[in-house]
C-alpha cells in the first residue's frame, strides 16, 4: 500500500493532489456550513426549548430561570453564530439534559456506534459478496435465485421486526445470545445482524451485478484466452475489478449506517450514538441533536471522501493518469 | 505443404431459439497451416468471430457446437475437458482480440498481465519470468520496455495495447494464433504497423495465423489464403490470389466491388462558380478536461485556428484520424459546442456572433447526421414524428411537413410506412437514410455527414455514398464530409481537408491529395492504406450485393 | 463432517452462553428504565429515577411513611414546631457519609442555603423555595425558617431535600461557559446504598453501604448490589427479565403484565399512584377552536367518554375513575363534587342543546400512553365528535397548553408524589399558564387552602374549588394512574402508591 | 451479436416492454399484488366488515379464528386488537394510508429529485456542480434522524409525516436522473433536435424525459417501498402516523408490545406490509430487467 500510494504521488506530483484535496476541503465545509445552518433552524421549529428542558411537572417559574440560563431568550441567529462559533473549536455546548459537555458524550457514544457499525458492515460484507459472486456464475440458477431471494426478503423486511423476531429465537426462545447491552462481544451480535442484513441486499446486487458485467469483459475473455483457470479468472481477474464500486457502497452505506442504527441500538439497548439522538430527540435536547447531525454529516463526508482514496487506491485508471 | 495445425470440418454451432436464423455457422470446414496467414472475411454477422471463438472454446454459453469437429494438433478441441482446454490455450493456441482498450485487465500492469501466461504454462524463476516478458516488448517493438512492464493499460495507446496483445500471444510460441480484427479499432496508420508487425512474426514464428477481418485492404495486405463468409456459410476459398484477383462467388465479386476504389486517375473538378455558402475564419476550440479526481485538469487544443470555405453544390471531404478535431469542428460550425472564437458565416449569417436564442431560426440552415445509427434516433418515438420536428419547429404547416416527410422518404428510398414505426425496427443502414430524411425535411443549405457511414458495413457504406451523392446533385445542397478513411473521401469528394492535431494541415482537391500530397503526415496516411498493391478487379454491373 | 458440524455448533453456543450477571445468583438487583441517566445528583436531575436513587444514595430529614400516612424521623431525630413559620429538627448523631465524614447540623445548613442561593440554579425551585433559610442551632440541632406557612414542607423534605455533606459542590468543576457545573460532582451522601460505577446512557451500579446506620426508618440493607440500566424498548426490557437480565422493571402495559402473570415466570403486581389522567378544555376560545367555551359541550364530551372501561380494560385493576381535579388519596382530595356518568345518549343531547347535533371536528393533543387517548378518541367518535390525534412531547406540547393552543390536551401529572391536593389543584387552578379557565373564585378559594396549616380550613377551601371544577367541566378528570410492576420471582420487593420504589427494602427471597 | 431481429410492425417500444413484462415472473407476481392491494384500498367501505374505528373494550385482542380459543369469533375473522376494534377492517382500511403515504411521499420527492437530476445532467457546468453540492447536503444528512427530529418536534400527522418524507428521500432519484440525463444528453438524437431548432423544454419533454422515464418508475417504486419503510420505522418509536387512522406500520407499533405474547398481532399487519414492499420491489426489479437497454431491440 505504500509503495502504491509512492507511485501515486509521484506520478500526480504533490501539487494536484493537495489541490485535490483542498478542493474537497472546502465542499466539506460548505456541506457541514449548510446541515448546521439547517439543523439548528430545524430544532427551532418547536416551541420553548426551555419547557422541555424543564421536564414534566415543572412550575412556570422553573421554566423562566431555565429559559434565561440557557439563553433561549436571545434571536435565534445570534444564538445560531455564537453556537457556530463555539463549534468550530469543538465545543458543541451543554447537553441540556445530561448536564456535560455534548462533545463528550457524544465521542464517548461514537466508540459504540462504530463498534456496530462495523461488526455490521463486517457481518453484510461477509454475506453478501460470496452470495453476488456465486450468483453471478450461474445466473439464473438455484443459487442465484436464492441469493435474489435473501437481497429481495432483506429490503422488505422492517428491521425492527427482523430484529424483535431474532430477540425472541435467540434471545428468549433458545437463550443462545444476551438480550441486550453492549458487555461482551455476543451482545453485538445480533445488533450487527439485523443492522447489516439491511444493506446487505444493496452490496449483494452490486457485486453480482458487477460479477456479470465484468464477467461478459473483454480481458476475461482475454485471460481465459490465455489459459487462466477459473478460479484464477474468478477471483484474480473478475473480482478484483468487480470489488472497487462495492467498497465505495460499503464506506456510504457504513455512513448510513451510523446515522440509521437508532432502531437497532434502542431494542437492543446499545447504548450508541443512534440511541443518544433518539434520546435526545424525545427530550428536545437541542445542543446534542444538533451536534450528532453535525458530526454524523462530517462523518459521512469524510467516508465518502475515504471511499474516493479506496477507490484510487484499487483502481490503476483514476490513481494513475 | 506442412499438415494443418487446424483443421474445422463441418463445424455447425446452434443459435439460441428466437432468433431469425437457426445457426451461427452451418457446416463450414477449413484448415490452418503452419507459417500461413489465412483471412476468413465478411460483413457482420457472418459468423467469422464465432468460429474462432468455437476454436478457441470460448463461446458465449447460449451458443453451442451441434456438430462438427475441429482438430488442433491431433486432438478434437471440443472432445476437450476444461482442464485440457486451459492448459492448450495461451501456450499452444493465443488469441488477440478486436478491441484493445477493453482487452487488458485494468487492474493489473501490463507486465504483470503478459507474465501470467508464464505463470499458468510454465514453472518459471521471477528472475526469468521478467527476462521473458522483457525479450517479449522487445519482440513486438515496444519502447522502453522496462518503463512499460510497470505501466497500467490506461497509459498505452491502443496500437501499444494491441503489441501487448500480441507479445502476450505470442510468449509461448503457440502453434496457432487467431486474430479477430485486431486492427479495426486502430487508425489507419497504427493498423498498418500491426499489420507489418505481424507479418514479420509470421515469418519468425512457426504459428499459423487465422486473421478475421471484414477489410479486403488488409486481406491484400497480408492473407495466404482466404476463406469469405456469408450468413455463417463459406460461400469461397482459396489462395489470396485466387480470391482477390478472380472471385468466383457472386457475393465475393460484389463485396469486393464494393471496397472504395483508391484514387488513381486526375480527375480535377471544374471550377465551381457557385457562391460561398460556408465560410470559416480562424475557429478554435480548447477543451479542458478533468477526468479524474487526481489528475490535473488538461488542456487539449481541439480546433486550432481552422479557416475554410465551402462553396454551394459542393462536398467538402475532412479526413483525419481518430483526435485529430474533425467532429469538433463540425459541432462548433453548428454551435452544439461553443468554439471559443473565431467567425463562422453560414450563407451570410455569422452562427458564432449569434445568442442561442437568435440562432435557433437559423439553425435549419446547417444540418448533420451522425455515426452512430443507434443513437441518432429517439428511441421512444415513432419515425413520422421524429422527422416532422424540424418542420413543425420552423413554422410548417402540419400539411406541408407530412408531405416534405413522404417526399423525402422516396428520395431516401424509404416506405412511406416507415413513419408508423419505431426506430429499433430498422437496420443500421436503413436508419441513417431516415436520419438523413430528418436532416433535410427543414430544407438546409449544408448538410454534414460526420462519419456517416463509418458503422456500416461495406456494402451498406456504399449504397449511402450513393445515395448522399445523388441527393447533393439533386438538392443542390453543399455537404461536409466528415471521415477516418481516405478512400472513402475520394469518392464523394470534390476537396479534401486533411487534419491532425487540431489543425489542417493540407487542403487541396482529391486527385492532388492522392496523387500529389505535400504534407508528410498526408503521405503517411496514403501510404498507411491497406491494400495499396493489389489492384482491384472490376466486376460488371449485375454483381451487385442487392441482387444477392 | 456431520459431527463436526455438530461439534462446532456445540461449542458456538457454550461459547455464546450467556453468563449468569444478573439475579439472585451474584447478589445484584438489576432494574430498568427507558431513561438515560448522566447526572447522579437528585438536584440537578429533574427525572423520577434520581428521585428513586435519591433515596437509595441519600436521607433527608424525614420518610414518609406510605403505610401510617406519617413522616417517620429519618436524619432527623425529633422535630418541633414554632408556629407555622419555623420548625425545629434534633438530628441524628451516627450517621455518616459515605466518604466517612460524620454527619451533623453544618450539612444540613449547608444543603439548605445552596439550594437557596439562585446563583446556584438548582432547577426544581418549588422543592425547596417555600423555605427562608436554615440555621445552626448546635452541633445536632438545626431551625428551618419557612417564607409561607406550606403545608407541604415535610413532603418535600421527605421526597426531595436530600442532605449533601457540608462543602459538597464546593470543588464542582468549571464549565465552558464560566459557569460550575454542580452536576459532575461525584456523588456522596449518607444513603443504604453508594456508586460504585457508572457509564451514560448504560448503567449505574451502586453497592450496599455497610456503614449504614441502624434503626432508621429506611431500614438497614440487605442486597449486595443495585444496578441500574437504560433500556428504552420495552420490548426488550420484558426479554429480559424473563431470561434473568433484569430483576425488575415497572410500567408494563396491562396486557403484557396479564400475560406474564399467566406464564408464572415472575411476580406482577398493580399498584396504584399518586399520577392523575385528565383533559383540560380550551374554556377561553384562544385555541381557535371554540367549541369548548360552551359549557354544555365540555359537559357533552365528559358524558360521551367511558372512563370506567378504559381505567378496568386498559389500565389496570388498581385504577379508579376519579371526578375531582385531584388524586383521591390526596389530602383534601374530595369526590364529593358533580359527576359525569358515561351517557353517550345525554352527551348528543347536550351536543344538540349546544348547536352541534352532527357534532364537529376538532384537535385533541396528548403525549402519554397513547392507547389511552386513542380509546378517548374512539368514544368521542361514537357520539359524531372527530378528534384529529396530534401526538407530542411533553415539552412541545406544554409550550402549547401555555399559550392556549390546544382545545383539549389529554395530560396526566403525579404531584411529584405529594399525597396532598396543594401540589396539584392550586398548580392548574391558580390563574398561573396552565389554568384553562382562569377562573378567579378557584383562585381565591386555593389560595385559601395553601396558606393554611388548619387541616379544616384547607378541607373547605379545596372542596370549594373542586367543585367550581367540577360544576363548570373546566376539567375532565379522568382516572388514577396504576402502575404494574414485574419482578423476579426471587425478589421481595413492595410497591408503594408514591411511586418511589424502595430498592433499599429489597430482599432476595 | 449485431444480427438485425425482426420483429412484427409498428409495436412501439413501451408495447414490447408490456410484452416482455406479461412474461416477467417478478413483474407479473409484483403487479398482481400491488394492484390487489391498491383494490383493496380504493373498495376498503365495501369490503371491511366493521367500521374500523368502532371500539368495543370489552371485546379486545379477540384471537383470529384459526387460534384455538374460546373467545375467536367468525364474526371477528382477524381478531381485534387492543381497543376491541375489528383487526381485518383495520387491515383493509390501513392498506389505504400506507399506500397514500408511499405514493405521496414517493411523487413529492419524484418531483424534487427529478428536476433537480434532469436539470443537472442536461445543464451541465455550474448548474450541475450546485445541484450535486445540494444532493452531497442531503446525502449527508442522516435520514431517519432527520425525520425523527423533525416529525418529533412538528408533531407528527399524517402530512408531517408525507411531506417529511418526501422532502428527505429525493436524492436517489437525483442521483440516476442525473447520470441517465446525462447519458441520453450524449446521445445524437439530442444533438440533432437541438440542431433541429427544437426549444430547450420541447428537447427536455419530448426527447430526454421519455428515454429516462424506465429509470424513474424503477427508482419509484424502489423510493415508494422505502417510505413506507420509514413510515413503519417511525412508527416503532412512536412517531409515525397517528392513530385511529389505521396505517400498517401503525398498527405493527401498537402491536409490538405484545409480539412476545400474541405473535400474530404483529403478524398479520407485519406480513401486509412485508408483501406489499415485496411486491413493490419485485415490480420495480422486474421494470428494470424488462427496460435494461440490453433487453431491448
Amino acid at each position: 500500500m505504500g509503495e502504491c500510494h509512492l507511485t501515486f504521488l509521484k506520478q500526480n506530483g504533490l501539487d494536484t493532489v493537495i489541490a485535490f484535496f483542498i478542493k474537497r476541503l472546502v465542499t466539506a465545509l460548505l456541506v457541514v456550513l449548510t446541515v448546521s445552518a439547517m439543523t439548528f433552524s430545524m430544532t427551532f421549529l418547536t416551541g420553548d426549548p426551555a419547557i422541555a428542558v424543564a421536564g414534566e411537572n415543572a412550575t412556570q417559574a422553573d421554566i423562566v430561570r431555565i429559559r434565561e440560563y440557557y439563553g433561549y431568550d436571545r434571536p435565534i441567529p445570534v444564538q445560531f453564530m455564537s453556537w457556530l462559533g463555539r463549534a468550530a473549536q469543538g465545543d458543541f455546548g451543554q447537553s441540556l439534559y445530561l448536564n456535560q459537555p455534548v462533545s463528550i458524550e457524544i465521542f464517548a457514544r461514537l466508540k459504540t456506534t462504530m463498534t456496530l457499525g462495523l461488526s455490521a458492515l463486517i457481518f453484510a460484507l461477509v454475506l453478501a459478496i460470496p452470495l453476488g459472486v456465486v450468483a453471478a456464475i450461474r445466473p439464473n440458477s438455484l443459487l442465484d435465485r436464492f441469493a435474489l431471494t435473501v437481497a429481495v426478503v432483506g429490503q422488505a423486511m422492517p428491521s425492527f421486526w427482523f430484529a424483535l423476531t431474532m430477540m425472541l429465537w435467540f434471545g428468549i426462545n433458545w437463550r443462545i445470545l444476551p438480550v441486550s447491552g453492549t458487555d461482551t462481544w455476543a451482545h453485538f451480535v445480533m445488533p450487527s445482524i439485523a443492522l447489516g442484513y439491511f444493506i446487505t441486499p444493496g452490496v449483494m446486487r452490486l457485486t453480482r451485478a458487477g460479477m456479470l458485467e465484468v464477467l461478459r469483459s473483454d480481458y476475461i475473455r482475454t485471460a481465459r484466452a490465455k489459459g487462466a483457470s477459473g478460479f484464477s479468472i474468478l477471483f484474480k481477474h473478475a473480482l478484483r475489478n468487480a470489488i472497487i464500486p462495492v467498497v465505495s457502497l460499503a464506506a456510504v452505506q457504513f455512513g448510513f449506517m451510523l446515522g440509521g442504527s437508532i432502531v437497532i441500538e434502542t431494542i437492543f439497548a446499545v447504548n450508541g450514538l443512534g440511541f443518544l439522538a433518539w434520546e435526545s430527540i424525545q427530550r428536545a435536547d437541542l445542543p446534542m441533536m444538533q451536534a450528532i447531525v453535525l458530526v454524523l454529516s462530517v462523518f459521512y463526508i469524510m467516508l465518502t471522501f475515504l471511499a474516493d482514496v479506496l477507490n484510487a487506491w484499487l483502481d490503476p485508471r483514476i490513481r494513475i493518469s | 505443404m506442412a499438415d494443418p495445425v487446424l483443421s474445422i470440418r463441418n463445424l455447425t454451432v446452434g443459435l439460441p431459439v428466437k432468433l431469425d436464423r437457426k445457426n451461427a455457422v452451418t457446416g463450414i470446414s477449413f484448415d490452418v497451416r503452419p507459417r500461413e496467414i489465412l483471412c476468413v472475411v465478411g460483413e457482420s454477422g457472418s459468423g467469422k468471430s464465432i468460429t474462432s471463438l468455437a476454436t478457441m472454446g470460448l463461446l458465449s454459453p447460449g451458443l453451442k457446437v451441434t456438430s462438427g469437429s475441429i482438430d488442433f494438433d491431433g486432438r478434437d478441441v471440443l472432445k476437450l475437458s476444461n482442464k485440457e482446454r486451459n492448459a492448450m490455450r495461451g501456450d499452444q493456441m493465443a488469441m488477440i482480440f478486436q478491441e484493445p482498450m477493453t482487452a487488458l485487465n485494468p487492474a493489473y500492469t501490463v507486465g504483470a498481465q503478459i507474465e501470467e501466461v508464464f505463470r499458468i504454462h510454465r514453472t518459471l524463476s521471477a528472475a526469468d519470468r521478467r527476462a521473458e516478458v522483457m525479450r517479449l516488448l522487445e519482440e513486438v517493438r515496444l519502447p522502453e520496455p522496462k518503463r512499460l512492464y510497470d505501466a497500467f493499460p490506461h497509459q498505452l495507446s491502443g496500437g501499444q495495447r494491441q503489441r501487448i496483445m500480441i507479445a502476450m500471444a505470442l510468449a509461448l510460441d503457440p502453434k496457432l494464433l487467431i486474430a479477430d480484427e485486431p486492427t479495426t479499432a486502430l487508425d489507419v496508420t497504427t493498423q498498418a504497423q500491426i499489420l507489418v508487425l505481424l507479418k514479420q512474426l509470421n515469418e519468425r514464428h512457426d504459428a499459423g495465423i487465422m486473421f478475421i477481418t471484414h477489410d479486403f485492404g488488409v486481406v491484400a495486405e497480408i492473407a495466404d489464403r482466404v476463406v469469405v463468409m456469408r450468413h455463417g456459410e463459406i460461400v469461397e476459398q482459396g489462395t489470396a490470389e485466387e480470391v482477390l484477383n478472380n472471385p468466383q462467388h457472386p457475393y465475393t465479386r460484389a463485396l469486393i466491388d464494393a471496397v472504395p476504389r483508391p484514387m488513381t486517375e486526375d480527375t480535377t473538378p471544374e471550377a465551381n462558380e457557385n457562391p460561398v455558402v460556408i465560410d470559416v475564419q480562424g475557429l478554435n476550440k480548447t477543451f479542458t478536461t478533468s477526468t479524474g479526481m487526481f489528475k490535473p485538469a488538461r488542456t487539449v487544443t481541439a480546433v486550432n485556428n481552422v479557416s475554410f470555405q465551402v462553396k454551394r453544390g459542393e462536398t467538402l471531404g475532412i479526413v483525419g484520424e481518430s483526435g485529430s478535431g474533425k467532429t469538433t469542428l463540425v459541432r462548433c460550425l453548428m454551435r452544439l459546442i461553443e468554439p471559443d472564437n473565431g467567425a463562422i458565416n453560414i450563407s451570410g449569417v455569422d452562427f458564432a456572433a449569434k445568442s442561442r436564442s437568435e440562432l435557433r431560426s437559423h439553425r435549419k440552415d446547417i444540418q448533420i447526421v451522425f455515426q452512430d445509427p443507434y443513437g441518432s434516433l429517439n428511441p421512444r418515438r415513432t419515425i413520422g414524428s421524429q422527422l416532422i420536428q424540424g418542420a413543425i419547429n420552423f413554422g410548417i404547416p402540419r400539411k406541408e411537413a407530412w408531405d416534405r416527410v413522404y417526399k423525402l422518404l422516396d428520395i431516401v428510398r424509404m416506405p412511406h410506412d416507415s413513419v408508423n414505426r419505431f426506430p429499433s425496427q430498422f437496420s443500421g443502414g436503413q436508419r441513417q437514410r431516415l436520419c438523413i430524411a430528418r436532416a433535410l425535411v427543414v430544407q438546409p443549405k449544408v448538410l454534414i455527414a460526420d462519419e456517416a457511414v463509418s458503422a456500416l458495413d461495406v456494402s451498406i457504406q456504399r449504397e449511402v455514398l450513393h445515395l448522399l451523392n445523388d441527393i447533393r446533385d439533386r438538392l443542390g445542397l453543399t455537404v461536409i464530409f466528415i471521415t477516418h478513411d481516405l478512400r472513402v473521401a475520394a469518392q464523394i469528394c470534390n476537396e479534401v481537408l486533411v487534419m491532425q492535431y487540431g489543425s489542417v494541415v493540407e487542403r487541396g482537391g482529391v486527385s492532388q491529395i492522392f496523387n500529389a500530397p505535400s504534407h508528410d503526415y498526408t503521405k503517411a496516411l496514403l501510404s498507411a492504406q491497406p491494400g495499396q498493391n493489389w489492384d482491384m478487379p472490376v466486376f460488371d454491373e449485375g454483381d451487385t450485393l442487392a441482387k444477392i | 463432517m456431520k459431527h463436526l458440524q455438530l461439534a462446532l455448533a456445540g461449542a458456538l453456543v457454550a461459547s455464546l452462553a450467556v453468563p449468569a450477571f444478573a439475579g439472585k445468583s451474584d447478589d445484584t438487583l438489576n432494574w430498568a428504565t427507558d431513561k438515560e441517566i448522566a447526572v447522579i445528583d437528585p438536584y440537578f436531575s429533574v427525572t423520577r429515577e434520581l428521585v428513586i436513587m435519591g433515596q437509595m444514595g441519600w436521607d433527608g430529614l424525614v420518610l414518609f411513611n406510605s403505610e401510617t400516612g406519617e413522616f417517620d424521623p429519618l436524619l432527623a431525630k425529633s422535630w418541633t414546631w414554632d408556629g407555622n413559620m419555623a420548625v425545629e429538627f434534633k438530628l441524628r448523631e451516627d450517621v455518616v457519609f459515605h466518604d466517612g465524614s460524620t454527619f451533623d447540623a453544618d450539612d444540613v445548613v449547608y444543603t439548605v442555603n445552596f439550594l437557596l442561593n439562585e446563583e446556584n440554579g438548582v432547577p426544581a425551585a418549588s422543592i425547596y423555595n417555600w423555605m427562608k433559610s436554615a440555621e445552626k442551632i448546635d452541633d445536632y440541632t438545626v431551625r428551618i425558617e419557612l417564607n409561607d406557612p406550606s403545608p407541604l414542607a415535610f413532603s418535600y423534605l421527605s421526597n426531595e431535600i436530600s442532605i449533601m455533606p457540608a462543602g459538597h459542590y464546593d470543588n464542582a468543576p468549571t464549565g465552558a461557559d464560566g459557569s460550575k457545573d454542580y452536576s459532575s460532582v461525584a456523588p456522596v451522601g449518607t444513603g443504604p446504598y453508594m456508586v460504585a460505577d457508572s457509564q451514560t446512557g448504560k448503567s449505574i451500579l451502586w453497592k450496599r453501604n455497610d456503614a449504614y446506620f441502624e434503626g432508621g426508618p429506611k431500614g438497614t440493607p440487605e442486597i449486595g448490589n443495585i444496578r441500574y440500566r437504560t433500556i428504552s424498548e420495552s420490548n426488550t426490557q420484558l426479554a429480559e427479565l424473563l431470561t434473568g437480565g433484569l430483576d425488575w422493571i415497572w410500567d408494563v402495559p396491562k396486557e403484557q403484565a396479564l400475560r406474564m402473570e399467566e406464564s408464572g415466570q415472575v411476580s406482577v403486581v398493580n399498584e396504584k399512584t399518586l399520577r392523575i389522567s385528565y383533559m383540560a378544555f380550551d374554556v377561553d376560545g384562544d385555541s381557535g377552536q371554540d367549541f369548548f367555551t360552551d359549557k354544555r359541550v365540555r359537559q357533552a364530551v365528559s358524558h360521551a367518554i367511558n372512563r370506567e372501561a378504559i381505567a378496568t380494560e386498559l389500565v389496570g385493576p388498581a385504577s379508579t375513575v376519579i371526578h375531582s381535579a385531584c388524586h383521591p388519596d390526596q389530602f383534601g382530595c374530595t369526590q364529593d363534587v358533580k359527576q359525569y356518568d358515561y351517557d353517550p345518549d345525554k352527551a348528543r343531547a347536550l351536543l344538540a342543546e349546544a348547536g352541534y347535533p352532527a357534532g364537529f371536528e376538532f384537535d385533541l393533543y396528548g403525549y402519554r400512553q397513547r392507547e389511552f387517548t386513542e380509546a378517548v378518541i374512539g368514544d368521542l367518535a361514537a357520539v359524531g365528535i372527530r378528534a384529529n390525534l396530534n401526538w407530542m412531547q411533553y415539552g412541545s406540547l406544554l409550550d402549547l397548553t401555555h399559550k392556549g393552543k390546544t382545545p383539549i390536551n389529554h395530560m396526566t401529572w403525579g404531584s411529584g408524589s405529594v399525597p396532598d391536593v396543594g401540589a396539584i389543584t392550586p398548580h392548574f387552578f391558580s390563574g398561573g399558564a396552565d389554568d384553562p379557565a382562569k377562573d378567579p373564585r378557584t383562585a381565591e378559594a386555593l389560595a385559601r387552602g395553601d396558606t393554611s396549616v388548619d387541616s379544616a380550613v384547607r378541607k373547605e377551601a379545596y372542596a370549594e374549588a373542586l367543585g367550581i371544577i367540577a360544576e363548570e367541566a373546566y376539567w375532565l378528570p379522568m382516572f388514577t394512574y396504576a402502575k404494574y410492576y414485574a419482578f423476579s420471582k426471587d425478589l421481595n420487593f413492595t410497591p408503594t402508591s408514591d411511586e418511589i420504589p424502595r430498592f433499599f427494602e429489597a430482599t432476595w427471597n | 451479436m449485431t444480427t438485425p431481429v425482426s420483429t412484427s410492425a409498428h409495436t412501439s417500444p413501451t408495447k414490447q416492454v408490456l410484452r416482455q413484462a406479461l412474461n416477467h415472473r417478478g413483474v407479473m407476481f409484483g403487479a398482481f399484488v400491488v394492484l390487489a392491494i391498491i383494490f383493496i384500498a380504493i373498495f376498503a367501505p365495501m369490503l371491511a366488515p366493521h367500521d374500523p374505528y368502532e371500539q368495543i373494550l370489552s371485546r379486545k385482542l379477540i384471537p383470529p379464528v384459526w387460534f384455538d380459543s374460546p373467545k375467536t369469533t367468525w364474526d371477528h375473522i382477524l381478531g381485534t386488537d387492543h381497543l376491541g376494534r375489528d383487526y381485518l377492517s383495520r387491515l383493509i382500511y390501513g392498506a389505504r394510508i400506507s399506500l397514500m403515504i408511499g405514493f405521496s411521499a414517493m411523487l413529492i420527492s419524484g418531483v424534487i429529485g427529478t428536476t433537480l437530476g434532469v436539470c443537472a445532467g442536461y445543464f451541465g457546468g455550474r448548474i450541475d456542480n450546485v445541484i450535486n453540492f445540494v444532493i452531497t447536503t442531503r446525502l449527508s444528512m442522516p435520514v431517519v434522524l432527520v425525520a425523527l427530529a423533525v416529525v418529533s418536534l412538528m408533531g407528527s400527522s399524517l402530512t408531517v409525516v408525507i411531506w417529511v418524507l418526501g422532502l428527505l428521500i429525493w436524492d436517489r432519484f437525483a442521483v440516476v436522473m442525473r447520470s441517465a440525463t446525462q447519458q441520453v444528453r450524449g446521445l445524437d438524437f439530442v444533438a440533432s433536435a437541438e440542431a433541429l431548432g427544437s426549444t430547450t423544454p420541447r428537447i427536455l419533454f419530448v426527447e430526454v424525459l421519455p428515454n429516462i422515464l424506465n429509470h424513474f418508475i424503477v427508482i419509484a417504486t424502489l423510493e415508494m417501498a422505502h417510505a413506507i419503510l420509514l413510515e413503519a420505522a417511525l412508527s416503532f418509536l412512536g412517531l409515525g402516523v397517528q392513530p385511529p387512522d389505521p396505517s400498517w406500520g401503525l398498527m405493527i407499533s401498537e402491536a409490538k408490545g405484545l409480539m412476545f405474547f400474541d405473535g400474530w398481532l404483529i403478524a398479520i399487519p407485519g406480513t401486509a406490509l412485508f408483501l406489499l414492499i415485496l411486491a413493490i420491489n419485485l415490480l420495480g426489479d422486474g421494470i428494470r430487467d424488462v427496460t435494461a437497454p440490453e433487453n431491448r431491440n
